[in-house]
């Protein structure tokens, strides 16, 4: 959304004098944390352990004593999968709960319905998923895997086990559109070529005649950039005409909502991922975080990829109000720019000045026994592709989302 | 040349699989002028009961051919007694009582087995047809509907229940005057199609993923292939099932699966504008 | 007959000002544009339905072409007066084609049904299926599953820089909610809507006494659709966003919820069917204890059973019971769900 | 002798194998009235009903007034001055008697004229002790007068009656005479209808069909003393 000057001056003045406690004034003694989820519909899957790993982070920082003092005021809203809830919750934590910090939004769709209103009320905004890249708004914060970062690790890697020539498929909105320009380039880049790109809507579910047309394509390799239930089916049907033994697979979502427990082990087998966490990562951090988790839901078999991402988001926020001795949303950018990272789950996790994206590791894994077994882990990966479009060290007042282009 | 044999077996699936999520909304539609907009959502709970099943440890296939339609069948009945009969000649408001059971159906399922997809893979690997791999579940959905339409069609032709069931489709009164209740014979055609429902979901769940909302995907296209069709049950089912599977996969292969969706809602909308009352409305007219 | 219009305009005027300044002490204005929007397209759909006796089963097809075709021209506009008489016309047009093509092919009640419920269906996936670079309308990108965000919102006509919203938007959508009530009500007093009341109850009937019954239901639902598309448009002003959301068939249904809740055949039932249903789901939306879903299919198949022509009859009814009589005054037209049962 | 006002020319209508109206040529004179007569199945109704245009008939003219009306619609037809009652009650259920006459009158003139003239109907068909009563509330009788006062209500120069007495009492069917006669005032009627004590007390001219064809067309009297209309029609009942 490109900001109208005086519609952004009018709406603040408007807020601030609707409210009688001006933000920065938060004289309270709690800190207010708004959340807007999908905790139910068709993407509670990756909503509801996000939900509940928001919960946990704020438990462990309410337990330690606080923020500055002051015990952290979760204030949550379900969007029920219906993106036009998004602008509803959004605003109405914003002007009606007047909550210090937003975490939340699941889908692309979700995270363009509210950040314009996170911009216009000043009220900072965290994004904790792996998403297509490119947002470049000073107020917004994103610790997700970006293309560079996954894509670019998972091409060559993928490529080099199975061949040169790709076929694309990916979801039908804004993620999977950039992430197949994505996919095209690295696998241009690593001497490939993509042979077929197709798009599917969010609710195809039959890919009889899909998967008859790869066929005669005849690739040496899938990517599958496929989002929710219905395109589950794919990997289904796709195992049942017994092509999972024939042509290899690579995917940039599968798993991202634990898809490699729901598939059954035949199904998923030796399909090709790169993310920043997995169940699998021996390390005392995680393996410590799975204990919590186990202890405050029963079992930590539903972490996944993005609740991760939501927690390490959480715990980054925390970390930057209490570096910065308040919750004031420009301090808290401030410190946020100064290079903070945090030790989370899924390894260090630092936050770019230049993009408010995050610096990562990305571990290449492949699906064996329902498992993500890692292969390989790139530690500290960068966002160089926001970074080759966004700079707002530079200009600080840009806002929008850059696409990739050829 | 296999890619044509491919093709050739992908369009008799569609058209096989449009027959069977059609066939229970038909038989209701048929025998009692009542509109299931619930229909989805029985199949929906069709492969739920599958998948539930299975995972106790029941043989798949008894799951999907005995269980599903039975356990579906039984809630049918309940939903026949407590809502659809106090609402009989009432077309509009059966439509909207059973939208109003489609949404209750999805908020329970959702409550009890929560908003995440499951699905279970299929028992029937795949086939080779020359280079080509194909899904060998798609035959078995085939044999199940041809099984369908020849069951439904000796029924109604070779017995007596046919017969009454045939008279009770021409004339409402017809039953009564034979000296049959007509209370019971909507009951036991909704119970008859509510399990043909549950049968159809759980043979499509091994290829879905299946989520409470699932049910949305089917009610569109059963709906409109029953309408379609028009009144005559069996030949209703064939030409529309037919014609639409023809032109969805036609333009799924040509250009894209989206585009094959859209042209068979296109088409459905061309087709009654030009045959307000279905194809056997016109057509076939008097066959079962 | 002049003068008790006017009078009960005064009358409804004043208490039309009272609810509309007491309302915000209730509930945040943000929440009630919203649900005013809704009685605007529940009462599209009373309109057509009710007293025209056409149920479509896609009326969120026009909401949504409304809501679109506002984004689409603000987009390319840069000032909303413009787009709010496109967001108006589009729909109505469209509605025009989409009803004659259907009416002039004496298409039956369940054809309707079935071919306003594809259309909305075509709609939905075709939005859907337009992510590309290449679905661009002017300026205006068509976005796909995620929609047009960042169009101009509703500004003081003429000047582009005033914007119209928050508080503002929502007196603005009253007082829109309040003329549009005043129009139908004027349409269904005129000869107009005396005639589609008559093709309601007895079409050929209609057709004997020498009325074009397709050309006046083409019109009539013509109406429905620029009604419906002027709620689209002030959809998009609330929302700031527009989704192919808006065409889905749970959009559909929910508008035919409202009607018959709130009473079909009544003037005031879907508006207030829409508001009340709208801020339920709203409060429900907040708790996790039981499914939403549950709780609006059990509404709607109760009041099917139990109270078909809703609420507003029915306390239409116990207030003519206990007070009303004395008065003597004409009975309110009951309408004995004729118009339900007839589709 | 005053003009046909009119006529139909080789009018057939077939439905698949069946000719349910075979050739027929009538032709009907301005201020007549004219009774079809005939059996179950005799081609009447058929008759009836491609001259209201609710069936095009497969061959052969429909003339009104010198103008061909063979493929026009119901509504252009009732819009061009013709009244029309169908064998069923066919008014609206929903709303008062008043309204349905008004809406009637409507169609041909302004809304102030339309009430004058609602107002002088009740009148003259003593609708007036139910003129605010919902139709479908009313006893048959009173409904078939309320279909008429809707007829009437449209000023016509044709009226097409389809069996107006069907179902009403001995009373009724005296004021509906008694209403017929008053529209011959002004317009020519054409009544459908099987009840020979009707007809006879109408008496007048009648048409008498019989297998699709016209059959004879003569005075009542004469009609019925003919041996072959007795043995294709009363037959049964002599």
């Amino acid at each position: 959304m490109t900001m109208n000057r005086r519609h952004f001056l009018t709406a603040t003045a408007a807020l601030a004098g609707a409210s009688l406690l001006p933000l920065s004034a938060s004289a309270a003694d709690t800190v207010k944390l708004g959340s807007v989820l999908d905790t139910s519909g068709i993407f509670d899957a990756y909503g509801k352990p996000m939900d509940m790993a928001m919960r946990l982070a704020v438990e462990e920082i309410n337990a330690a004593g606080g923020l500055n003092g002051k015990m952290i005021d979760v204030t949550a809203y379900d969007t029920q999968s219906d993106m036009a809830l998004y602008t509803q919750y959004g605003r109405q934590l914003t002007q009606q709960d007047e909550v210090d910090v937003v975490h939340g939004g699941i889908l692309s769709a979700s995270r363009e319905a509210i950040r314009p209103t996170m911009r216009k009320t000043n009220t900072l905004y965290f994004y904790n998923v792996l998403y297509e890249g490119g947002v470049c708004d000073r107020n917004i914060f994103i610790n997700g895997v970006t293309p560079a970062q996954q894509v670019e690790a998972l091409i060559p890697f993928a490529m080099n086990k199975a061949g040169k020539k790709v076929y694309v498929l990916a979801a039908d909105y804004n993620y999977g559109q950039i992430t197949a320009k994505w996919i095209q380039k690295y696998v241009a880049e690593n001497g490939g070529e993509t042979v077929a790109v197709d798009f599917f809507p969010l609710d195809v579910s039959d890919f009889g005649s899909t998967i008859a047309k790869i066929q005669a394509a005849d690739p040496d390799l899938i990517v599958a950039s496929l989002v929710g239930g219905a395109h589950l089916s794919f990997f289904r049907q796709w195992a049942a005409a017994g092509m999972n033994k024939k042509i290899p697979m690579a995917s940039t979502t599968l798993g991202v909502g634990n898809e490699h427990k729901v598939l059954t082990a035949e199904e998923g087998d030796g399909i090709m991922v790169a993310y920043n966490y997995s169940q699998e990562l021996d390390t005392p951090a995680n393996n410590a975080f799975k204990k919590k988790w186990a202890e405050a839901y029963g079992d930590a078999n539903g972490v996944h990829e993005i609740a991760v991402s939501n927690y390490q988001g959480v715990l980054t926020w925390a970390e930057a109000v209490k570096k910065a001795g308040s919750t004031d949303r420009d301090m808290v950018i401030e410190a946020l720019e100064s290079g903070l990272s945090i030790e989370g789950p899924a390894g260090t996790v630092t936050v770019d000045p230049k993009t408010h994206h995050a610096v990562l590791d990305v571990h290449i894994m492949e699906f064996d026994g329902q498992k993500m077994k890692v292969l390989e882990t790139l530690k500290q990966r960068q966002p160089i592709d926001t970074q080759a479009v966004c700079d707002l060290e530079a200009n600080p007042n840009d806002n929008q989302q850059y696409e990739i282009k050829f | 040349m296999d890619l044509a044999a491919v093709i050739v077996v992908e369009t008799v699936y569609a058209v096989a699989s449009l027959i069977l999520i059609s066939a229970g909304l038909a038989i209701v539609f048929g025998m009692m002028k009542v509109i299931n907009l619930a229909h989805g959502e029985f199949m929906m709970m069709g492969g739920y009961a599958t998948i539930t099943a299975v995972n106790l440890g029941i043989n798949i296939y008894i799951a999907m051919l005995v269980i599903a339609p039975i356990v579906v069948g039984l809630i049918g009945l309940l939903v026949e007694r407590l809502v659809i009969r106090h609402l009989y000649g009432r077309l509009v408001d059966t439509m909207l009582a059973t939208w109003g059971l489609s949404l209750f159906f999805v908020g329970i399922v959702t409550m009890i087995f929560g908003n995440t997809t499951t699905g279970i893979s299929t028992p029937i690997p795949g086939i080779s047809i020359g280079d080509y791999q194909i899904n060998g579940y798609n035959f078995f959905i085939v044999i199940i509907s041809i099984l369908l339409v020849l069951l439904i069609y000796f029924v109604l032709k070779g017995t007596r229940l046919g017969l009454i069931a045939r008279g009770t489709m021409q004339r409402s009164d017809m039953a009564a005057a034979l000296g049959y209740s007509p209370d019971r014979i909507y009951m036991a055609t909704f119970f008859v199609g509510s399990a043909l429902s549950g049968l159809a979901g759980a043979v499509l769940a091994p290829l879905v993923g299946l989520v409470p909302s699932s049910g949305g995907a089917y009610i569109a296209k059963a709906f409109i292939t029953v309408i379609s069709g028009g009144p005559s049950v069996i030949a209703g089912l064939i030409s529309s099932g037919g014609f639409f599977g023809v032109v969805n996969q036609f333009f799924t292969f040509a250009i894209s699966p989206v585009v094959g969706e859209v042209a068979l809602l296109v088409s459905a909308v061309i087709l009654l504008r030009l045959l307000p009352q279905g194809v056997t409305g016109r057509f076939l007219k008097g066959k079962l | 007959m002049r003068e008790i219009t006017l009078q009960r305009f005064a009358i409804a005027l004043v208490i039309a000002g009272i609810v509309m300044t007491l309302l915000p002490l209730m509930v945040g204005t943000y929440t009630l544009t919203l649900l005013l929007v809704y009685g605007m397209l529940a009462m599209s759909l009373g309109l057509i339905w009710g007293f025209g006796g056409i149920l479509c089963f896609g009326q969120a097809a026009f909401f949504g072409l409304g809501a679109y075709a506002y984004a689409i021209a603000a987009i390319n506009f840069g000032e909303s007066t413009v787009p709010m008489i496109i967001a108006v016309l589009v729909p109505a047009a469209f509605a025009a084609v989409l009803g004659g093509m259907m009416f002039y092919g004496r298409l039956g009640d369940v054809y309707l049904g079935v071919i306003t419920l594809v259309v909305t269906l075509i709609f939905f996936k075709f939005m859907n299926s337009t992510a590309g670079p290449e679905y661009v309308i002017g300026t205006a990108r068509l976005g796909g599953f995620n929609g047009i965000p960042g169009y101009q919102t509703l500004n003081v006509p003429g000047l582009p820089e005033q914007y119209i919203y928050g508080d503002s938007l929502y007196y603005v959508t009253f007082i829109a909610l309040f003329v549009v009530y005043w129009l139908v009500n004027w349409v269904l007093q005129s000869p107009f809507g005396r005639v589609a009341v008559a093709i309601r109850e007895n079409e050929q009937r209609a057709s004997l006494m020498g009325y074009d019954i397709r050309a006046r239901k083409t019109v009539l639902f013509a109406v429905g659709g620029a009604i419906a598309g002027l709620a689209g448009a002030f959809y998009a002003n609330w929302a700031e966003i527009v989704t192919p959301g808006l065409f889905s068939l749970g959009q559909s249904a929910e508008i035919i919820i409202w009607c018959i809740v709130g009473g079909l055949g009544t003037r005031l039932g879907p508006i207030l069917g829409a508001a009340g249903l709208a801020y339920l789901k709203f409060k429900l939306g907040q708790q996790m204890l039981i499914d939403n879903a549950v709780i609006t299919g059990i509404i709607l198949v109760l009041f099917v059973l139990f109270l078909p022509k809703g609420l507003v009859p029915a306390i239409e009814k116990i207030w003519r019971l206990s007070v009303g009589r004395k008065r003597g005054r004409r009975p309110a037209r009951s309408r004995r769900g004729r118009a339900a049962s007839h589709g | 002798m005053a003009e046909t006002v009119l006529e139909t020319v080789n009018l057939t209508m077939r439905f698949g194998g069946v000719t349910a109206c075979d050739n027929v040529d009538f032709s009907l004179k301005a201020r007549e009235l004219r009774c079809l007569i005939g059996p179950n199945g005799a081609g009447k109704t058929t008759f009836f009903k491609c001259l209201t245009g609710l069936l095009t008939p497969t061959e052969g003219q429909v003339i009104m007034r010198g103008e061909e009306t063979t493929n026009w619609d119901t509504h252009v037809i009732a819009s061009e001055g013709v009244g029309i009652k169908t064998q069923v009650p066919n008014v609206l259920d929903g709303v008062s008697v008043q309204e349905n006459i008004w809406l009637a009158a409507r169609r041909f003139c302004s809304s102030a004229d339309a009430s004058r003239k609602t107002e002088e109907v009740i009148d003259r068909l003593s609708l007036s002790t139910i003129a605010t009563s919902e139709v479908g509330r009313l006893a048959h009788g009173e409904r078939q007068r309320v279909e008429l006062g809707i007829v009437a209500a449209g000023d016509p120069w044709l009226v097409l009656l389809d069996e107006p007495a069907a179902g009403m009492t001995s009373d009724d069917v005296e004021q509906m005479i008694e209403i017929i006669h008053d529209m011959t005032k002004t317009a020519a009627v054409i009544i459908v209808e099987h009840d020979m004590q009707f007809i006879r007390s109408v008496a007048t001219e009648v048409t008498v069909f019989h297998q699709g064809r016209i059959l004879m067309e003569d005075h009542v009297d004469t009609v019925m003393s003919d041996p072959t209309v007795r043995n294709v029609y009363l037959g049964k009942k002599a």
